[in-house]
């Protein structure tokens, strides 16, 4: 008991342990905190796998518009892990505080590209054939500039 | 006039002083584990006169974590009836929130905003002292500025 | 004149109620004794009056005159400072506790001559004892209040409890008779008195002991509860209990002053008992049995201001006498209403009862405020006199014992009203309504005008009762202007507070409708899991001291003196038997 | 006019009300700094009381509007009263008289009893099991400290007069010792009176919840918050009467000393807060009955015996 009495009174001469906290939220959050994801559209293949592994319905895909409700995100990194193109980013940062839920919709557009042909939204040639060949190509071949049903077409002319 | 200066005084010291009242509805205790740290030595919510009570009578903040469950539907629902005016609700968690992972349980009725009216919304699983630090000052604001919840 | 009949009158209705017994109406009889006490109330009243006017006078039957060269048995009545005093206020609480009985006893079947009878016969010879200037006529008295007890207490004589009880209580009251009446003989015959001083108070002290129910002799008291509650209220709170107060001061009054011996031991003996009193109040959960022990408790007080000698604190002796009769028979009668409401005495079984006898619980609040000395009633008075009565005698022990004590009668009576009138309301008590008590509750309002008044104009009190008594003692008259200056400053500033609180209330409160009915919460509970009872309201202080109560009880030691007496008695007996033998033998 | 000046400002309500609050604002402030926090800044009581009193109020059905106010209303005026019996310097003539400190022993009680009536009244269960607990910690605690005024009323010597002044007067170099014994016992009463950490056993804060407080809300908690300042203040002077010269210097000096008495009395009641838990009520009733009453009986009887002879 001594010795916590002369602790305690130690502890009045030392600086307090405590954080500064000015007004809005801290900057200085820790390199290994594993903050909430971030969606890069100019990445994106649209591919739906985030939304097939979300255990708590997060994200969904209304047209171009990728949603992350973060009302429901539990940043469990599913997402991240089975993007197999990268798109879904942990950041540390903290995710903020809101007075309406809609604060909290992160809202990013996927970057598609226009079909060739026909003009259709489709994901971009580059990321496929980066998964596939294991490294970006160099030289893309017209036929995948084409939508699945422009390509079918140029490969069986009717 | 000088009841005015006086009046305005009261209501900053609203902002000063918040006493919070903390309630489960079924939260998982991560979040109640974040509170309690947000009164260690190094969050130190103390500091902007944040306090924890028992009652909430006493209250002006009502603090929820976790999803609303069939059970616990009542008890938050009679503890929100016994604040005294001013009051505003912080609802922590992504439980709170949506329901997060345990939103199409059976048991759970849905997010706290369905039942009481929420003004701060705290995201996050679970949320981080910061965070709900810095949504409680955030309620304490709209607490001193907002003039539809005062009776004077 | 008017002396004898006050009492003569209560005999005449003793004796009218004893014959006519088979009227089986307790309207009858209880109107008659509410009669007679009131007509002796009058009666003292006038004497009282002319004694203000014109000074000490007396009034006697000449009896026994053959014998007058031998021994005075005249029957003499004074009225004086002191007798009066005593007889006032013995006839105005007998008033009130009449009035009060007419109802209490409507629940009986039989026995109201008896029991009218015996009620009257007791205020007679209770008014007898303390006009009467005659020693010998004062012990037969005293023998006859406790006559009185005995009968009273056994009541229902047909429960082995009660009439265990009123032997018990017999027996001890008639012990305190012989010391009386060893007392009373040797001042008579001894030529000296003062040289055989300190025999006289060795015999009054038993009386005070036993009577005014003082440790180590107070065990009868809580066994006299037996008894149906007036009483209790007349006999075991505010009259048969002051006969040994009375006694200490007429020896008072008749030695001119104690020893210094003497002084101390009373100061500290009524501080013990009263402490003692106190703490097996503390753990009792029968309610009658709650203010049993704290009449030992209050009693303790008086014996204790006697003991200090100085005219404060005999005043404080004689207002605290006039006080408790008030508030005491005041808490009796509430625990009587509460008894007869929920029929039962224990206080785990109540709760919850305020909101259905409201006026009871005001009749209580008062009464206990005063008991435990709130200021403004007239319990802080006589306390705050003890105090300055043994600071000022040198005895600081004494007042802070006086201050211990005082709180933890407070703690026992918060016990009261915390755990029978507010908590958690019983479910057989919802359907109380106070109809039916209200003959009753107005018998305890007559008690409960002294105890307001009297602590708010204590002057009253102390100029036309007090000193009148003390001018006889040979003593100084007592001004307690000490007394006024915190209590105007409490009143005043709390008058002034509570005006300006009402005025917010009223003007800014109320219209803005700022205060919300809700439910009480229990933490999410839907029921109450937990209802603490009067049980755990002391808990802990009862296993703490647990080998306390077990030790401190003196009724064990007095088996044990007892079983010795009667083990010698029987060695000499049994000596006694062989000669019986040897002489009865046959040749 | 005077009189108006003594209640309200000087030693009356502003004042025993501004030492209050600083006084428990410094404990606070000192409690965290010790936990190497921050802390509350030393105003924050202030702000907690002022916003009280424009809440609403939320009252259970069971109790009167009026009842309800009025519980927590009476220690308020009694504990005023009870700073204007305090001989503070600049006014210390108007105030003492005989027997004056058991006047204030006796204001000092309304406290606590209006709130174990109030948390039966309320027919909370949490309140209900905080009062029965607070009345038996006023069995043991009480007795310690009358023990203590007592004792250092003793000290004057014959004639006694239980006045605050005259204890504050007499100092011999006996009387020191004496008064240094009685220290802790002082410290542990006023501890347990003011329901300080080890003895914060009838509002213990998660086991039941706001104990006896558990019902108030609104202004009536306010009250129940402004007796606790004017409680503070009253001991903290205490504290400064007993133990220290303070009417034997300068007015100035005298109120200087008085407010330092008054913070080192919580500077000590913080450091215990810290380096203590909550005791059961066992544990307290053992501690009160087998050391701390003896002991200061026994200190009692000490000094009637020197004081005697």
């Amino acid at each position: 008991m001594v010795k916590l009495i002369g602790w305690l009174l130690t502890n009045l001469f030392k600086k307090p342990l405590t954080f500064e906290f000015k007004g809005k939220s801290l900057k200085a959050v820790r390199a290994t905190y594993r903050g909430y994801p971030t969606h890069r559209g100019e990445r994106c293949a649209a591919c739906r796998l985030c939304i097939y592994v979300c255990p708590s319905d997060a994200i969904r895909i209304e047209g171009s518009l990728f949603i992350i409700n973060k009302c429901k995100c539990t940043a469990c990194k599913d997402c991240a892990d089975a993007c197999p193109f990268g798109a879904m980013q942990f950041i540390p940062r903290l995710i903020g505080t809101a007075i309406s839920k809609n604060e909290y919709m992160e809202i990013t557009e996927i970057k598609l590209v226009k079909c060739e042909n026909c003009g259709e939204p489709m994901p971009k040639p580059e990321l496929l054939l980066g998964r596939l060949l294991g490294k970006p190509p160099k030289t893309i071949p017209p036929y995948l500039r084409l939508c699945p049903k422009c390509r079918r077409q140029f490969f069986n002319p009717t | 006039m000088f009841l005015d200066a006086i009046k305005q005084f009261l209501r900053y010291s609203q902002k000063k002083s918040l006493w919070v009242f903390h309630v489960n509805t079924g939260s998982c205790n991560g979040c109640d584990i974040e509170i309690l740290a947000l009164f260690s030595s190094k969050y130190d919510a103390e500091r902007f006169g944040i306090k924890l009570v028992g009652s909430p009578k006493h209250a002006d903040i009502l603090l929820v974590t976790g999803p609303v469950t069939t059970k616990s539907r009542d008890p938050l629902l009679r503890a929100y009836d016994m604040m005294p005016k001013p009051k505003a609700v912080v609802s922590v968690g992504v439980c709170s929130l949506s329901g997060g992972v345990f939103a199409k349980s059976y048991n759970v009725l849905g997010p706290v905003d369905n039942f009481i009216p929420v003004h701060v919304y705290i995201g996050g699983c679970s949320a981080h002292p910061n965070m709900i630090l810095e949504g409680l000052l955030r309620a304490a604001q709209i607490l001193c500025e907002e003039e539809e919840l005062w009776s004077f | 004149m008017f002396l004898g009949f006050s009492v003569g009158v209560l005999f005449l209705g003793a004796l009218i109620s004893g014959l006519c017994y088979r009227i089986n109406s307790p309207k009858f009889h209880g109107s008659l004794a509410f009669l007679t006490s009131a007509v002796a109330l009058y009666f003292l009243n006038l004497t009282f009056f002319e004694f203000l006017k014109t000074g000490e006078f007396g009034w006697h039957l000449p009896l026994f005159r053959w014998i007058r060269d031998f021994i005075n048995l005249e029957l003499i009545f004074k009225a004086n400072g002191l007798n009066l005093f005593f007889a006032l206020f013995g006839a105005y609480v007998s008033v009130g506790i009449n009035l009060y009985a007419i109802k209490y006893m409507t629940h009986e079947k039989e026995g109201f001559g008896r029991f009218y009878a015996f009620i009257q016969l007791f205020i007679g010879s209770y008014l007898g004892l303390t006009l009467s200037e005659n020693l010998f006529w004062s012990y037969v008295f005293f023998e006859l209040t406790g006559l009185c007890s005995y009968q009273l207490i056994a009541f229902w004589y047909q429960s082995d409890l009660s009439s265990f009880s009123a032997k018990k209580a017999f027996l001890m009251t008639h012990i305190a008779g012989y010391g009386f009446l060893l007392g009373a003989l040797v001042f008579n015959f001894s030529p000296d008195p003062k040289a055989y001083q300190h025999l006289i108070l060795a015999g009054v002290l038993v009386a005070v002991l036993a009577k005014s129910v003082q440790w180590p002799l107070y065990t009868w008291i809580p066994y006299a509860m037996n008894a149906p509650t007036p009483v209790s209220a007349l006999l075991h709170a505010a009259c048969l209990v002051k006969c040994g107060v009375y006694l200490l001061f007429k020896f008072y009054l008749l030695l001119g002053g104690f020893p210094e011996f003497w002084k101390n031991l009373l100061i500290y003996l009524g501080m013990f008992s009263s402490l003692m009193g106190v703490l097996f109040a503390l753990k009792q959960a029968d309610v009658k049995k709650l203010l049993a022990y704290h009449t030992v408790s209050q009693i303790g007080y008086m014996v204790s201001g006697i003991g200090l000698g100085t005219s404060l604190g005999l005043a404080s002796s004689l207002f605290h006498t006039l006080n408790h009769a008030f508030f005491k028979g005041l808490l009796f009668l509430v625990a009587g209403i509460l008894q007869q409401a929920t029929h039962t005495r224990d206080l785990s079984l109540m709760g919850g009862i305020a909101s259905k006898l409201p006026k009871t619980t005001v009749l209580y609040l008062i009464g206990a405020a005063s008991i435990s000395g709130i200021p403004g009633f007239n319990g802080f008075v006589s306390k705050w006199m003890f105090y300055q009565a043994a600071i000022e005698a040198n005895h600081p022990l004494a007042a802070a014992l006086g201050l211990f004590i005082s709180t933890l009668t407070t703690l026992s009576f918060i016990k009261v009203l915390d755990t029978a009138f507010l908590g958690k309301i019983d479910e057989k008590n919802k359907q109380l309504s106070e109809k039916p008590f209200y003959l009753m509750v107005t018998g305890g309002i007559i008690l409960a005008i002294p105890c307001v008044v009297f602590g708010l104009f204590p002057q009253i009190a102390i100029t036309f009762l007090i000193n009148p008594a003390l001018s006889l003692l040979n003593l100084q008259g007592v001004n307690i202007s000490f007394y006024q200056l915190p209590t105007v400053l409490i009143g005043a500033l709390f008058i002034l507070f509570l005006g300006l609180g009402l005025l917010i209330y009223f003007t800014w409160l109320k219209p803005k409708e700022i205060i919300k009915e809700t439910e009480v919460f229990k933490g999410g509970e839907d029921e109450t899991v937990f209802n603490p009872t009067a049980d755990d309201f002391v808990a802990d202080i009862e296993n703490r001291l647990a080998t306390f109560y077990k030790k401190a009880d003196p009724d064990q030691y007095l088996l044990k003196i007892c079983n010795f007496i009667e083990g010698l008695i029987l060695k000499v007996y049994s000596s006694i038997k062989k000669l019986e033998q040897i002489w009865s033998k046959p040749c | 006019m005077e009189f108006l000046k003594d209640l309200f400002l000087y030693p009356g309500f502003l004042f025993g009300f501004v030492l209050g609050g600083l006084l428990e604002g410094f404990k606070r402030k000192l409690k965290a700094r010790m936990q190497l926090r921050k802390g509350p800044p030393v105003t924050q009581p202030f702000y907690d009381l002022s916003k009280l009193l424009l809440k609403n109020i939320t009252k259970p059905y069971t109790i009167s509007s009026f009842t309800y106010l009025l519980i927590p209303f009476v220690p308020t005026v009694g504990l005023l009263v009870g700073v204007l019996l305090m001989p503070y310097p600049f006014y210390q003539e108007k105030a003492s008289f005989s027997f004056d400190l058991i006047l204030i022993f006796y204001l000092t009680e309304l406290p606590l009893l209006s709130q174990i009536i109030f948390g039966y009244f309320s027919k909370s269960p949490y309140g209900m099991v905080g009062a029965a607990r607070a009345a038996q910690m006023f069995f043991y605690y009480n007795g310690v400290f009358i023990m203590v005024i007592t004792t250092l009323c003793l000290l004057e010597g014959p004639p006694y007069s239980f006045c605050l002044k005259s204890i504050a007067e007499a100092w011999d170099s006996l009387d020191v010792l004496i008064k240094i014994l009685t220290i802790p016992f002082f410290v542990f009463s006023v501890l347990a009176k003011l329901k300080l950490n080890p003895f914060s056993i009838p509002d213990a804060e998660a086991e039941i919840l706001e104990g006896p407080l558990t019902e108030a809300s609104g202004v009536a908690l306010a009250l129940f918050k402004l007796n606790y300042l004017l409680e503070l203040a009253i001991f903290g002077s205490l504290f400064a009467f007993f133990y220290l010269p303070v009417l034997k210097t300068s007015p100035q000096m005298g109120l200087s000393l008085i407010l330092l008495g008054a913070f080192f009395l919580f500077f000590m009641f913080a450091l215990v807060e810290n380096f203590t838990a909550r005791l059961r009520l066992s544990q307290f009733s053992a501690l009160y009955l087998k050391f701390l009453i003896p002991s200061a009986t026994l200190i009692l009887v000490i000094t009637w015996v020197l004081k005697t002879w």
